[in-house]
Formats: C-alpha cells, structure tokens, sequence
C-alpha cells in the first residue's frame, strides 16, 4: 500500500531531527573528571576509584593491574596502610567510608594466591640506576624504574630486604611470607638485590659501577632518647631494638613493661611485648588519648588485648623494678604541664618509643647534600641538592613517616630519575579540581553498610604473632568495592542518557562512556543535576 | 389513494397495526406506506399510526389528514382527541369496544354516517382469548379486512408472520380470523357491528 | 430484493452490505433504530467482521469512528440532532484528518427548546465542516446513497453524510428494493486507505499547523471537496448501470424544465411537492421542483443551470438561520447570482411541524401570482406570535417563550396538525 | 549482614547499571532504545512530559516489538512534538482532538482486532488537562468497555500549553493563572486534589491501574511493561514536572518528581481489578516543605507571614497519602522496581 500523504497534517517520522534545539541553549554540560578524596590523599598517589571500579565488576586481576600502576605492594599496603583515602572518602558523609584497605588487601592476598606477576619492561633502556636500601622507597622507586626499562641495582645493609616493613612493623600486623612475596615478585622484574651490603659512599660506589642516577632511601633508623635518671639497674631500650630483635630472637624485657610514647610504634611495642609474654604491658603518654599520634583504631586494638594505658603522664625516673611517673595536666593551649603529684609504677623495663632520627654516615659522604636538622631536603620531584642523586621515605625532611607516604616518595622520585636521565626535568600532571560531596547526587547510591572485617579471637592475639585482621571474602571485597561512589567520575549509569529530555546525549557503549549532542542539548541542566557522582559541568554559553 | 389513521395509547401496537397492514397490502403488489405519529414513545400516551396504500409510488409525506378509515384502538380516547378531524366522507370507522355506538355516545354524531362502514368489535376480548393479552391490533385488523375488503386474510396472516414469530404469530392470526369472522358475519346482517 | 421495511432497517441492512468494520453506536431519537438493527446483524454474524461498539456519546462515537478509520478501518455511525452537535469538534476533525467515515443524519430539530421531530437545523449546522452531504428523498434513496457514500469518500477520502429525515423516513415502513450482496461487492472494493497508523511504515497524523500552511490546508480540503461534484454524477450514473435505479447525484428537478415558478427543497418534502406540482400542472400552473441531493459541494453551477429559465424560485427549507433567514435559501441566491431572479425563502416544517400539501399548494399559488414574501414561515400561528410579542414588548423578562406560547395554546397532548 | 554478591553501588535508582545483567537493564540505559520521542521536538528546557513520554513509550515499545500505534491528546506534549513541518514521533502516532484521546484509542484497537492484527497495541496519552477534564468522559468509557488500551497521563498539574490555568489535577495552594493568589484565592488554588484519576480507574475495575514518576524510571518502565502484557483497559499516571508552570529550575525536574514521592503528596501505587496490589515505599520521607519551597508557585506560602495553616494542610494531605498507601511499609512489588 502507498500511503499518500495529506499535505502538512501527515508528517514523516523523525522530521524534528531538522530542527536543532541546541541554539536555545545558554550554558552547556560538559563531561570532567574530578579527583576523588580518595585518590587525592592517597600518599601513594593510587588511582583507588579505578581498582575499585574493576573490583567492582569481579575483573581482581584488571584491579590489581590498575593498582600496581601506583604501589607494587598491595597486600602489604593492605594491612599497614593508615588509609587516609578511608577518613577522606565522600561515603563517611552519607554512612561510612569505603573499606578501600580492606579492598587493597583482598586483591594483594588474590594475585599472591593467583602469583600474578609484573610484567617484564618491554624495552631496556639501557641506564642503570643504583637504589639505597630495600625499605617501601627503594623497592617502590626500584619498582617503577624498572617498569620503566631501567636497570636497577638495591643495595640493602641488612640479611633481608624489606626495611622497617621487616624490622619496624611486628608480624601480627605484617605477615612476613605477604612481605617476603611481594619483594620477590619486584626481584623478579629483572631488579637486582644485593642484601647484607652496606653503602657509605654512595657517589663512589656510583662512579665505580656506572650508574647513571642514585636513590636513596635508607629510612630513619635511629631511636630517638630522652634523659630520664635511672638507675644502674634499670633496664632502659628504645622500640627500634626491640621489633628489631623480635625479627631475630626474642628481647627480654621483662615480666612487666612499660611503654614510653604515643604513636603507632609505641603501641607495636606494647602489644609485642604483650605476645612476648609480659603480665602488664603499659603505655605511658603525657596528653590525652584524643591527642596521641596513634592510630585510634590500634589503641582499641591494643586495649583490646590488655595493653593498659597511663594518659598525662611522664617518666620522671627509673629504677630496678619501678619506675616514677609525674601526672600532667592540659594548659589553656592544651599542652601538658606538671603537676607535681607524683606516682611509682612497677616496670621491669622501660622501652622508649619517641621517635626515629636518620643515619647520618651516608649522607655526610655527599658534599653539598642539603639537610633539615637530621633529613634529607629534596625538592618537589625527590631530588636532592646534588643533581643526580634522589632520595625518598622516612629520611627526606617533612611529612609523614609512613609506608604508604614512602612508596610515593619511590614512585615520584622514579619518574623524576627517568625524566632526569633524559635530560628533562619531570612535571607531573596538573591535577583535576576536587569531587567534593556536594557536587555528588547521593539519593542513586544504594544504602550499604560498610563491611566488618574478621578479627582474630583475643586469646591468640595476647599469645601468638598470628595476624590479627583478617582479609575479606570475594564477596565481602565485591560488596566493599561497590560502595565506592565513583566520585567525579563517570561509572557509566546512564543517568545523563536517561535523564535527558531532548535525547540530546549520546551512548557511546561500554567502558567508553557518554558524548552530549549539542545540536539538540537545551542545556536544562538536568544531566548536571542528576549525575551521581558529579562528573558533568556547567559551563557558560560562548555567545 | 387509500389512507388509514389508527389511534390508540402507547403500548397497544398501534405502530405495528399500520406497518402491518403495509405489509399486506405490499404482499399484494400494492405501494404503501406506514409511518407513525412521530412522538416519543411513552406506554399510555395517546398516538396515532398511519397507512396509506397505492398502486403507484406513494411520495406524499404528510400525516394522514384525510383519513379513509379510522380504527380506534381505544374507545377512551373518543372524549380526549378529535379523532373523526378530517375523516373522509363514508370513510370507514372501526371501534374496538364491547359497548354499542349507543353506550360509546357515537349514536347521534354518527347518525348520518353509512352503518355499513361502521363496525364495533371487542378486539381485546378477542386477543385476550386467543393471544392471552389484550393487544387489540391483529384483531382489528382481522376486522379492518372483513369491514373493507381492502387486504386479504392471507395476506394479512403472512405481515403477521413478518412482525411476529412462531407460537405470538399464530395467536394473533387466531385473534385475527376470529375478528374478521366476527364481522363479516355481522356486516352481512348490515347491522352496525 | 423488494421489501416493506421500516426506513432504519433499509439503511441498516443497506450499510451492512457495505461491508463497515467498526460501528460506533449511540442513542439519539430518531436514529436509534439503525444503530439497534446493525447491533443485530453484527451479533448474527451478518456483518463479519466487525466490531460494533456502545460508545459513551456521539462525541466518542465519532472519536471512535476516526481512531478506527485512521487505522484503515471502513468506519461508520449515525447520528441526530444534539448529537451531531455534542460531536461537532470531531465532525471537523474527522474531515481535516481526511478519514473517509460514513455518518448518517436522522435529521431532527435542535434544541431549546428540546424537539426531537424533524428538521433539517442539524446537518446544516455541520454545512461547513468539510463533509460531503447527502439529503436522501426516499428511504429507496437512503439506501442507495449510503452505498455511494462509502466508495465517494474512500475514492476522496473524504467523510460523507447522509441525511435522511427523522420519522418521515427514518420510521416509515415503505417498498425498498435491498440489492444483492454480490451486486454492492462489485460495486464497492475494500476500504485502500490513503494513509493510515502503521508500525511498519510509521507517519505522525494530525499535526500542528501554524499560519505559514493552514490556509493551503484549507485550500486543499475544498479543493478536494470540490472533486466530488465531478464524482458524484459519475459514481450514480455508475450505480444506476448496475443497480438499474437513479439515485443520488447532485440535483434532481422535476418538470422544472419550463417552468416559471421553481420549488427548491432537500430531503423527503421533495416528495410531497413534487405531488403538489403534478397537481397544480394539471391546473395549468406552470411549476417545477428541483431536489437538492449534494447539498456540499454545493453543485452550483447544477443549480444555476436548473433555475436559470425560471422566473421564481421558491427554497422551501427546514431550516432558520436566525437572524437572516433561509440557509438553504442563501446558497441558491449565490447560486443563480447575476440572473436577477427573486428567491423566495420559505422556512417549513421546523421541529416536525407537518408540510402538508394545502399549505404547499396555497404557497405556490402565491408564488404564481407573484405575491409571495422574501421571506415567509410556512403555516406560522401568527395569532399566537404576535400575542406574545405584543406580551413580551409590554413586560420584558417574562420567562422563556417556548413555555409562554404552550401556555398560550392551552397544552394539547396529542394534535394531528 | 546484607546479601553481599547481589549488592550493585546504585541498585536500580539510576538509569542504567554496568553491574546488572543485560536482562535487568533499563529500556532508556539501552543503545537500542527506540527513543520514541526523538531529539527536536520543541518542548521547554527540562520538561518532565518529554521525558516521561520518552520513557514511557520506549517501553512500551520494547514490550511490543515496536507493535504500537499512540494516540495523542491536544497539549504540550502533541504541540511540541508535531509542529508542521516537524514530527518528533518514531511510530504511526495520531493526534485528534483534545477530549477524545481514549476513544480514538478505542477505534484504532478496534480497526487492529477487526483486521486480524491484535498484535499492533495501543497507547493513548494526554496531559492531566486532557485525562482528568476534557478526556475524561471518553476515558471513563473506554475503561467501562474494558478496551484494549493502555491510557497514560502526563500530569503535570495544570493546562500548562495554554499558559498553566487551574485543572482538577492543580494541588491546593498552587498558584496558576486562574488561581492567582489574590483575593478569594488569597492562597492559590483554593480545592485540589480532590479527583483522583487513579482512584476513579480503579473503581472501573479495570485490569490494571498503577502511578509512576519520572523520579523512578525503572518502576516506571516496569508498569509500562507490565501493563502492556495485560490486555483490556489500562492505565498509568505519570508525575511529570513542568519547570515553566511550577517556577522551578528545568535542572530540578526529576528531583521535585523525587520529593514528591519522598514526601507522600504523589503516591506511588498499582492496581489489579480495583484492588491495590504494590505500592513504592518512601525511602526516605522529607516533609512537604522541601518539595514546595523549590517551586514559585507556592512561593506566596512562605513570604512573611508564612502560611503555617496551608502547608499544614498540605503535610497532611502527604501525611494521609502515607497511611492510606502504607507508604513507609516495605513493599516488594509484583513487577519489582526500586521498591524492594
């Protein structure tokens, strides 16, 4: 059948196509990509959303491969990560924070049971470059030249690699076959390691052998010591030697100890002591609880095993079998002031837990190497005052002393060597504006409790060195992963393609997101409004 | 031209009467036309039906004004309307009653009128014995053809048969032959039946 | 087939045979019995297939009937009166979509005060609503327009409406010759829709149009009107071959061919003048009628042509356009425009008011003696109107003039006249 | 703990959902889409009609095989997308009149069954104007008919082509051009709400009623869906926001659509044969204020002094939508959606 179409009352079908709506428009979407909360503090610079969001899809490998880009140490960063991405994440807002960590350590514990490897650098370039210490800088600048198609030598003074990963943080934390994998599975990129060898002149050993850059990152290995009379008896460590020794023979410390400090090594110490046998275990802080620089989570922790607590006080003195502590109180300023009231206290030793200095021997072995009081002043790319030698970790001057933070130190600094034997100076990319939580749509979200995670039972834990937390389940990691918001970044949840009134946006299919078809977009601006995660921006009309 | 005005009251087939009595005459070969008085149709409310008969195409459309015969379906209207308006000279009068013209009160106003066109019969009685309810028309037409001989009994049985069915049809053609035996027996004493 | 049926039913057996797939079905006296007697055929399986449908108003019945016919559906109601009016803005709609509906008209008065006799007030309301309009004579010619109808307006696509008189036809018993199937079949193909809803082949209908294209629109709506005029005559003289009766077509005049007077009327009325005039000639009157049976497209050059040897001519019309006159009566005056011949407007028989043949016969004398009013009212009580003028000059505001004027007669529950 | 491998970041509130198999995705989250509606129609920036019809009709596309013919009421949604020389629709659509949208609807389902293709469904559509006023006599027969129709109203609340005048569907207190708050209608509308369409359909007894929002697309899709797998009368009312009527940002159109349902003034519901069978829980109630302030048609409610009384009256109404379609019940619905 012909069909004859009266004149203008019968229209053919999609003629409206002809007329473009999009010159109504007065602001236009675009799409963007926002740095999300998490990514942004992370210190290893991890692109979390983008592991998350394989995890999400049950594709572990595609997430571990994502999140090795940044860190080679995923299972180990999943349990001695203090994951600020967790207290930045945009979800604490709505209920909790993602357990990204937890998420972290599943896929880390997934490629060592699945012994996924790094892939071998494509090309060699041909440079060497001589790496100082195995700790989390040097395996990670290691790592990253490496990939690279650098050449890279580690020199590690002590038997085994692993830095104060190995001799700083206790197994219940760190399981030291996790630790021993994950540098193996960096050895076997092609990267050499020369343990038991200590370095004091680096730039000699340098020109000896020919590399073309240096990294440094021998850590902040020297206790920190305070004056405290004491006794002839008294049996006064500091908290290096002791999860030193733990990792050879057990020190003897005594049926009861004490603790002296408040950040997280203190609160290692205490609980290893606990494990090593010890009646009483007690912390002793001159402030408050709220204002020690341990992690709260580990302060329950160790409360949980029986580690007691001495808050506002100081060691005035020691002596065989018992120690003197003064009682503090908080000033206006909230710093503590004496008080002169005065208390005894039982203590078979006293471990001092006040912090790390760096070892200055290799540093005085390069003329002109600029330092801030004991570390290492690099500048923003981790290099040091003498061109060619970068330094990374707990001995650079500034920031925090952690494993994450120092593995971003490697990875900087790695880009910094490779541009740098190029003759080029690296500049990292400029960084998105921030998926801040009132650009999200939070109503999409499905409400979703953040997961629990196993913890060992409390006999064990005051016992043995068996980890205490345990690792999620793949369902457990799965839902973990989709609670993560996608802040400023799309997900692909057809929201803009759905919501459009004037089907002026275009799907381009899976994984390659959305374009707007700005010959019919309006610029209602509901796209904007409904968008999740805020990963569309309004900009004004060029008119 | 031959033209019939019936009266009666809604509900007693006054409609009907004419359109059957159409029929017959169509069943002989005759043009006719039936139509009725056009109100809305309400039980008890005096109508009136019309018929007109031809041998040629009938095109008039007017009521029927000149009426050649009149039946009356219901003596009660015979104080309430002017039913003899415009009734033909020796036009046939056909009353459905069990009363004589006397006691009906026609007596004096029909004194000039031929007896012989003229004709009182008790239709309902008749269709109360034969059709079981006293719906007077197929007698009267029963009457209607023996008083003018203008449509056959046959023919008449068949428009029966053409508006009613089975065991109905059969009862008011009783209803119908027993009428017009009725008054064919009275014409022929030319006493006013 | 020869048969003496009531009007309704002839037309209803008549559209049967027509084959319509949807009917849309609404009460409204005097129509009702046609839409009731396709009821029965459809449930019989007479009409097969066909879906008939009890509508909630003419306004849906017609709403209906152009969902049905948009859909390629041979679609069809009946109507009178108020309906047509309550269904009026789908009457344009239908004709604007271009949807070849057959309607047909059981003329009757429209209300107030509410009458439900015949006139012809209702179809000429929808005069210019872009149907094409057929005014049957007889209940024979009912049946036969109806059959026309449907092949004129899918030929066009077209709607048409066919109006045929309330009561007088509508109730009438009368001879009807009901052609054969096989013959209406031959005569009239299936329903080939000019467009129509399609999912395979999908169009938007019923567009907005703006000012840049309505008067092309429009344009095109009369234009195609206008080719009935040419196809009217053909599909009756084509009719008339195979079904050997002469019905339809444009206009019909009787013995007006010499005539000095010439009567002009629509519908069944043409009957009874025609009686008229069969007797005034013999009376040596010299007079003629002409039936309209197009009355839209008006066929004005048919009527020109008709009238233009008459020395009068007389529109007997049931119809009032208040406040001017005749409607009928104003198309012919266009019609014979420049022939300078007085058309003399007879408003008759409103509200089923009897046009008898004494009333008709004294008119045309009137008329031939050259006495006869621009404009007159057949059989008006002018007593009665003139006391209530008189009445409502001395008293103003004195209630509604319908109730006035029965008071005035004294209330008569049955009159012949 | 919550069933954890089932667990998807959205659920199903957004449109589409990488994480859900391919037969749990949305019509509109597909590359397929028929996109009924298509881009060029000439509705206002944000129109809740174009995005409602689009989903609706994409649907119920999809749940015929693109088998589908629509029938159009006068009003915003026929104006703006079939301006001559311009037509928006992808499938034989037919626009008549303004009050005969259901019964045109009728004859073409007729025509379908009478020509042996019952396969080609019917969707009749109009605005509230439409459906709740002029419509409603051809609607309400072609619900007593029980005819082969799914009727969905657009409602956005009033005659907004004509330039937003009061209908049956205005809330109280909304200022329209007819109900300007001035006078008698100090208050804007001065009755509203007092004609439940829904509610009416119901009482036909028909197959299968249901309300639906473009806040919840898959719910919506859902009942699209689903009705077009009943045959008989159907019907579905559509909350669609008008930016222009309501004075409110066109960027607010689903999220005024949202707190609506959150609040209770739109009940989210279905019904079989006149009785109800689901409804859409609130998933997290906020009062009438918050939906009110961000539209200037109730603007005159909160200038100084605020009109406590009304939005007292207002809440309650919302207050008894929540009690009489249990709204804070949980609620699994028969044709599932985000109400679970």
């Amino acid at each position: 059948m012909s069909i004859q179409k009266p004149f203008a009352i019968t229209l053919d079908k999609n003629t409206s196509l002809a007329n473009h709506t999009g010159s109504w428009r007065s602001k236009r979407p675009v799409y963007v990509d926002r740095l999300p909360p998490c990514n942004a503090t992370c210190p290893a610079g991890e692109n979390i959303q983008n592991w998350l969001f394989h995890a999400e899809s049950g594709n572990y490998e595609a997430a571990w491969r994502s999140l090795t880009e940044n860190n080679p140490l995923p299972a180990i960063m999943g349990r001695v990560c203090y994951h600020p991405c967790e207290g930045a994440c945009n979800r604490g807002q709505l209920d909790e924070a993602v357990g990204i960590n937890a998420v972290e350590r599943f896929l880390g514990d997934e490629a060592l049971k699945q012994g996924w490897a790094f892939a071998k650098p494509v090309a060699e370039s041909g440079k060497r470059v001589l790496v100082v210490g195995s700790g989390p800088a040097g395996l990670s600048a290691a790592y990253h030249l490496r990939r690279m198609g650098h050449g890279v030598t580690i020199v590690e003074a002590e038997t085994a690699a692993g830095g104060m990963m190995r001799y700083g943080i206790p197994r219940y934390r760190l399981p030291r076959r996790v630790l021993d994998a994950e540098v193996q599975r960096i050895v076997d990129m092609g990267v050499e390691l020369r343990l038991d060898t200590r370095v004091d002149d680096v730039l000699a050993m340098q020109a000896a052998e020919g590399f073309d850059a240096v990294f440094l990152g021998i850590g902040a290995g020297i206790a920190k010591r305070a004056y405290i009379p004491a006794g002839d008896a008294s049996h006064i460590t500091d908290a290096i030697s002791v999860l030193h020794e733990v990792e050879e023979h057990p020190p003897l410390l005594g049926r009861k100890v004490v603790i002296y400090g408040g950040g997280n090594t203190a609160i290692d110490v205490a609980r290893t002591a606990k494990r090593l046998g010890a009646e009483a275990s007690i912390i002793v802080y001159r402030r408050t609880r709220d204002k020690m620089p341990a992690h709260d989570f580990e302060v329950k922790e160790a409360l949980e095993e029986g580690v007691k607590m001495k808050w506002l006080s100081t060691i005035t003195e020691a002596d065989a079998g018992n120690i003197t502590i003064e009682k503090m109180a908080l000033d206006d300023k909230g710093f503590p002031q004496p008080t002169g009231e005065f208390e005894t206290l039982a203590a078979d030793s006293v471990v001092l837990a006040l912090g790390q200095n760096v070892e200055q021997t290799l540093l005085e072995h390069i003329p002109g190497l600029e330092l801030k009081w004991d570390s290492v002043q690099t500048d923003a790319v981790m290099m040091t005052s003498v061109a060619g030698v970068f330094a990374g970790g707990d001995m650079v001057a500034g920031g925090e002393r952690t494993v994450t933070v120092s593995i971003g130190h490697g990875k900087k600094a790695a880009r910094a060597i490779d541009a740098w034997m190029r003759g080029e100076r690296y500049q990292p990319a400029p960084k998105h504006e921030p998926a801040t939580f009132e650009r999200l749509n939070t109503w999409y979200y499905a409400d979703a409790a953040k997961t629990v995670r196993p913890v060992l039972d409390i006999i064990r834990r005051q016992s043995t060195f068996d980890e205490v937390v345990g690792g999620l389940d793949e369902g457990n990691a799965m839902y973990e992963a989709r609670r993560c918001l996608s802040c400023g970044n799309c997900f692909e949840c057809d929201n803009c393609y759905g919501v459009c009134p004037d089907s002026a946006v275009i799907k381009l299919g899976a994984g390659k997101r959305f374009a707007f078809n700005y010959d019919y977009c309006k610029g209602c601006g509901l796209c904007v409004e409904e968008c999740p995660c805020g990963a569309i921006a309004v900009e004004l009309e060029d008119k | 031209m031959f033209q019939v005005r019936i009266h009666g009251r809604g509900g007693q087939g006054v409609v009907t009467a004419a359109e059957m009595l159409s029929i017959a005459a169509f069943i002989k070969g005759k043009h006719s036309q039936a139509f009725p008085s056009f109100g809305s149709e309400r039980m008890g409310a005096p109508v009136m039906a019309f018929c007109r008969i031809d041998a040629k195409e009938i095109r008039l459309r007017e009521p029927v004004l000149n009426p050649d015969a009149l039946i009356i379906q219901d003596p009660g209207l015979l104080h309430q309307v002017n039913l003899f308006e415009g009734l033909a000279e020796h036009g046939y009068i056909l009353i459905n009653s069990t009363h004589t013209l006397a006691e009906l009160g026609l007596e004096d106003y029909l004194r000039e009128h031929p007896q012989r066109q003229v004709c009182v019969i008790p239709a309902s009685e008749i269709a109360l014995k034969h059709v079981g309810r006293p719906l007077p028309n197929a007698a009267l037409l029963g009457g209607f053809a023996a008083l003018t001989g203008l449509i056959q009994m046959e023919a008449l049985q068949a428009a029966i048969r053409d508006k009613f069915s089975g065991k109905i049809a059969e009862q008011n053609i009783a209803a119908a032959q027993a009428a017009f035996a009725q008054v064919q027996t009275n014409t022929q004493g030319a006493t006013p039946c | 087939m020869l048969k003496q049926i009531e009007g309704s039913q002839a037309v209803a057996e008549a559209i049967g045979l027509c084959r319509p797939e949807v009917i849309c079905a609404y009460p409204i006296t005097p129509q009702t019995h046609i839409v009731e007697n396709l009821g029965q055929m459809v449930d019989k399986g007479q009409i097969d297939p066909c879906e008939y449908i009890n509508v909630e108003s003419e306004f849906a019945a017609m709403s209906v009937a152009i969902g049905a016919s948009a859909a390629g559906a041979r679609a069809y109601t009946a109507t009178a009166s108020q309906g047509l009016l309550f269904m009026a803005e789908a009457v344009y709609n239908a004709s604007g979509l271009g949807l070849p509906i057959v309607m047909t008209i059981g003329n009757r008065a429209i209300g107030a005060p509410i009458n439900i006799w015949n006139d012809h007030q209702d179809s000429l309301s929808m005069r210019d609503a872009g149907w094409i309009q057929l005014y049957a004579e007889t209940n024979q010619e009912a049946v036969d327009l109806h059959i026309q109808a449907f092949r004129l307006a899918e030929e066009l696509s077209v709607p048409v409406m066919v109006c045929v008189d309330g009561f007088i036809l509508t109730h009438a018993y009368e001879r009807v010759d009901i052609p054969e199937q096989a013959q209406v079949d031959a005569y009239l193909p299936p329903f080939s829709p000019r467009q129509m809803l399609d999912p395979a082949n999908p169009v938007t209908i019923g567009a907005m149009v703006g000012p840049e294209a309505f008067m092309e629109v429009r344009y095109l709506a009369h234009y195609q009107q206008m080719q009935a005029l040419g196809l009217i005559p053909e599909l009756a003289e084509e009719f008339q071959q195979q079904f050997g009766r002469d019905s339809g077509g444009l206009v019909k005049p009787y013995r007006s061919a010499d005539a000095d007077t010439i009567v002009v009327a629509l519908g069944s009325v043409n009957g009874t003048i025609k009686d008229v005039v069969d007797e005034m000639r013999e009376q040596g009157v010299s007079i003629g009628s002409l039936s309209i049976c197009t009355y839209r497209p008006f066929p004005r050059k048919a009527v020109r042509s008709a009238l233009q040897h008459a020395k009068r001519i007389v529109v007997v019309e049931k119809s009032l356009a208040v406040g001017i006159g005749g409607i009928v009566a104003t198309d012919v005056q266009m019609a014979v425009a420049g022939l300078h011949k007085p058309v003399h407007t007879v408003i008759a028989g409103l509200g089923g008011r009897p046009i008898t043949r004494d009333s008709l016969r004294k008119l045309f004398h009137k008329a031939d003696q050259g006495h006869l009013a621009h404009l007159q009212f057949l059989d008006l009580k002018h007593a009665l109107v003139h006391e209530e003028i008189a009445r409502m000059e001395g008293q103003r505001h004195s209630g509604p003039s319908a109730e006035n004027i029965l008071r005035g007669m004294g209330t008569i529950a049955s009159q012949i006249r | 703990m919550e069933t954890t491998i089932k667990f998807y970041q959205t659920d199903t509130f957004t449109v589409g959902n990488r994480l859900l198999s391919e037969a749990e995705r949305s019509v509109q989250a597909g590359m397929q889409r028929t996109n009924a509606l298509n881009s060029g129609h000439r509705a206002c920036q944000g129109c809740g009609e174009a995005l409602g019809a689009r989903f609706a009709v994409d649907a119920a596309m999809r749940a015929t095989n693109n088998q589908l013919v629509a029938c159009n009421a006068t009003g915003c949604l026929e104006v703006f997308s079939t301006p001559y020389p311009e037509s928006s629709w992808q499938l034989p659509w037919l626009h008549s009149l303004f009050g005969n949208a259901a019964a045109v609807a009728t004859g073409v389902a007729a025509a379908m069954k009478v020509k042996g293709k019952q396969h080609i469904r019917v969707l009749a559509q109009g605005g509230d104007g439409g459906t709740t006023d002029i419509g409603f006599g051809c609607l309400s027969g072609m619900f007593e008919r029980n005819d082969d129709v799914l009727y969905i109203c657009y409602d956005n609340e009033a005659y907004m082509n004509t330039g937003v005048q009061r209908s049956s569907a205005t809330p109280p207190a909304a200022r329209t051009a007819t109900t300007m708050p001035v006078g008698q209608h100090a208050n804007g509308n001065v009755f509203g709400k007092g004609k439940s369409v829904p509610l009416i359909a119901m009482a036909h007894e028909i197959p299968y009623v249901a309300t639906a929002s473009v806040a919840d697309l898959r719910d919506l899709e859902a009942k699209v869906t689903k009705a077009m797998s009943i045959h008989g009368a159907r019907y579905i009312h559509i909350h669609v926001p008008c930016p222009l009527g309501w004075g409110a940002d066109p960027a607010h159109t689903i999220k005024l659509a949202r707190l609506a349902i959150e609040s209770g003034l739109f009940p989210v519901f279905e019904a079989e044969h006149g009785e109800i069978t689901g409804h859409r829980a609130i998933r997290a109630q906020v009062p009438v204020e918050d939906y009110l302030k961000l539209q200037k048609r109730f603007a005159h409610l909160f200038r100084a002094p605020k009109q406590v009384d009304v939005i007292a009256h207002l809440q309650a109404m919302a207050d008894r939508n929540i009690r009489r379609f249990k709204l804070l019940e949980k609620f699994t619905s028969p044709t599932g959606g985000a109400a679970a």
